[in-house]
């Protein structure tokens, strides 16, 4: 077995330095790396390009960062829950390069399974195709889109085990899995870090190999940003 | 006219017995309230759930359980979770028989404008981009004018498009419109609306053939 | 949540028909849908093209079909374990198209996932990419390959549920997930068929939406192919 | 010159402190046996585990738990199940450091034949060719000749290819060789081979810098 822990989260981060590109798992604040945006903060890192679904919100998640304008560019497919970010990117402050979630996602796995690019249909006759190349295939248009190149990818798990395996939990899941080895160096934090034997081999979304740090995460606040509900009848 | 619990429930009655379906934010969401209960049907949210089910009782909200709009949901027996890939797998592949979702402009050809206005406002496009490109089979759920009472139901998109000749059906508070050969072919109107209000609503090419029907709410 | 259950395998192959594209799950005799196999020996449908990893041993899984002679074409990554497949071969009876292993797997992935082709380096260079198209990506080469086409895929899953949810044991796992939903009809069989509910939505390896067709299979062999031990000490 | 296990033995001191490792099958699966226990190390089977054991006690064989080779096998502790197509993306991604498998033939240009005779024999490529395309370590496992005496070790290969000029090391019955700038740079000698057997058997171009050591077995 080979061992991907580390400390804390600020061996996990060795290595972070300006204008690196970033991948950050998460939906919404769903599953976001939270201890390692923390880190981020603290180290005043800047002019990063982040690759993630979602730009967190004003005060939390990925926010955290715009608001200390270490974000010199964004990579997401929906970025409207953030007032700042709107701000930055009016302003021009800001590059913002929107991508389909789902071709967002697969950018992502390309580069976890060595593909150099997909033809994919989403985006095919939209200001999102412009500029790139495209093909029929059986009659259907579709748009190449290249695998995403990347320094550091931060996902967060549910729990993991010194292997760097990894378990999800829910719609917690969303891009983590498919950040895991689609960049240089693969940061995982885990809510709970069990023994290694653990973790039923059936029952691992991903295998350690995608994995070269893993650390035991704290002080989790998983914000829920729209708590909606029902009426007990 | 509808409102939009209405055109939710209009919409729900194009749900088939055995049909996996995306429900956008907004008008879409509702109409899982309206569908039938003697049919199978399941709903799947592109962030990683399949068998959502509906919001959870105070108490039991979790932070690691949320639909496509970052609400808060229950899963239902038979549920599964997955990755953002394999969910758009299900998209692309075709496996999803039913896409609904909003949007602020639908051009005759069934171009669909739902992500952005130039200028003013890019929240960004979401999953709709691989919807509206993958699925065969797309219902839009809109008002049919805007705030100022100007047609959002076009000859051609104004606003950048989020995909093309795509959308199939569009349900509004006023109609039922059926996208063909670049035409909208009017099948019902909403209770008490004239065929010459709908006209008058719409600025792309309106079909209208023999007597409409008043839609059964 | 959408039935997917017939009552048995007869049902599970109804539409079955002479010239059709069948996948089939398994790696060697490991995790094959023992039960399609014998319907399919039984039913006596002919002119099958075979997409495979293995073409199973003389007288077990796909063997069965050779020895009958329904076989016209095998899509395979390795047949060596087989003396009635190489007879047909090298006889001419039995057209058959070798792939690499991770592009027949991708091959399944893509026409389950919506890809209409992608780009690998397996086989750059060899006969493999004879008459394909190929392209330079990053400085490296690529061949295109297509997605399969399939009128069935028969899988064998551990468990499973009436939704069509399905979960894999061990390396019995192999192609049968990347085959669901990569044909016209998936047909998964099963070990177990519990009740719905009783899967763990997180620990659930392909979700039902893939899946048309789900019934409890029956007398299962599992043969071990190379039975290799080890000393006690 | 060395036996079967005596190439195993020599290749396993190619593995180093975590290493990913996939091993072909023949000599390649007799590694495993003499890497050294006090490094970390992981082998995959591209079936679908990472993390596998050695072969089972009589009795605790299960069919579910295979290697490449179709054998049983079992898994340690932090092992992991996956399909196919996760298997190759670990593979396909660069994320296996090493790739050990058997030849027919490779070339000075690091061409390798393994999959098919014409005519004779075509039992398949499985994942070889997936393998070598991928890796950027590929070290091959052989006999420096065939049964008839003649070398393996070629100019160019004669049969078709599993890939091209992707293979860096050969480790043989009589040499280790690195292969590089279109010839095979002649590393070690096995014990007791001299220099002159090894260029005897070998057709390609043998590059012989300075003293050779024997190897350390």
């Amino acid at each position: 077995m080979i061992n991907k822990t580390v400390n804390n989260v600020q061996e996990a981060l060795e290595g972070v330095q300006n204008a690196m590109t970033l991948m950050l798992g998460g939906f919404g604040l769903s599953g976001i790396p939270e201890n390692a945006i923390s880190e981020l903060v603290k180290r005043k890192v800047t002019d990063l390009t982040c690759i993630s679904n979602n730009a967190g919100v004003d005060d939390f998640g990925l926010g955290l960062l715009l608001q200390q304008k270490q974000i010199k560019k964004m990579i997401s497919s929906y970025v409207g829950e953030n007032d700042e970010f709107e701000r930055q990117m009016l302003s021009g402050e800001l590059e913002v390069e929107l991508t389909p979630q789902g071709t967002l996602a697969e950018k992502c796995r390309a580069a976890q399974a060595g593909f150099p690019a997909f033809y994919t249909p989403a985006g095919y006759g939209t200001e999102v195709a412009e500029g790139k190349e495209t093909r029929e295939f059986d009659g259907k248009m579709y748009v190449l889109e290249p695998a995403f190149k990347a320094d550091f990818a931060f996902v967060k798990a549910w729990k993991g085990d010194a292997a760097g395996n990894l378990v999800f939990k829910g719609t917690a899941r969303n891009f983590n899995p498919n950040m895991c080895g689609a960049a240089t160096i693969t940061v995982a934090e885990v809510e709970e870090l069990v023994p290694v034997g653990a973790l039923d081999p059936n029952n691992i979304h991903i295998p350690g190999v995608f994995i070269q740090r893993i650390f035991q995460g704290e002080n989790y606040e998983k914000r829920i940003e729209q708590r909606t509900i029902r009426q007990r009848s | 006219m509808l409102d939009k619990n209405g055109i939710a429930k209009r919409i729900a009655q194009e749900v088939q017995n055995g049909f996996y379906v995306n429900l956008g934010i907004g008008i879409p969401t509702l109409v899982a309230n309206y569908v039938r209960e003697d049919i199978e049907v399941e709903f799947q949210s592109e962030n990683g759930v399949l068998g959502m089910g509906p919001f959870p009782f105070e108490g039991e909200e979790d932070a690691d359980l949320i639909n496509a709009g970052k609400q808060t949901i229950t899963a239902l027996p038979g549920a599964s979770f997955f990755d953002s890939s394999m969910s758009f797998s299900m998209i692309r592949g075709k496996h999803i028989h039913l896409t609904i979702l909003g949007a602020m402009e639908v051009a005759e050809n069934g171009d669909i404008a739902n992500w952005k206005i130039p200028g003013k406002m890019v929240k960004g496009m979401g999953g709709a981009m691989d919807l509206v490109a993958s699925a065969d089979n797309i219902i839009v759920a809109m008002m049919h004018t805007n705030k100022r009472g100007e047609s959002k139901i076009l000859k051609k998109c104004s606003l950048p498009l989020t995909g093309v000749g795509c959308v199939t059906k569009v349900v509004t508070n006023l109609a039922v419109l059926e996208v063909r050969n670049n035409a909208f072919h009017l099948l019902e109107r909403a209770p008490g609306v004239s065929v010459e209000e709908i006209q008058k609503a719409t600025e792309g090419t309106l079909v209208v053939n023999g007597e409409i029907p008043e839609m059964y709410i």
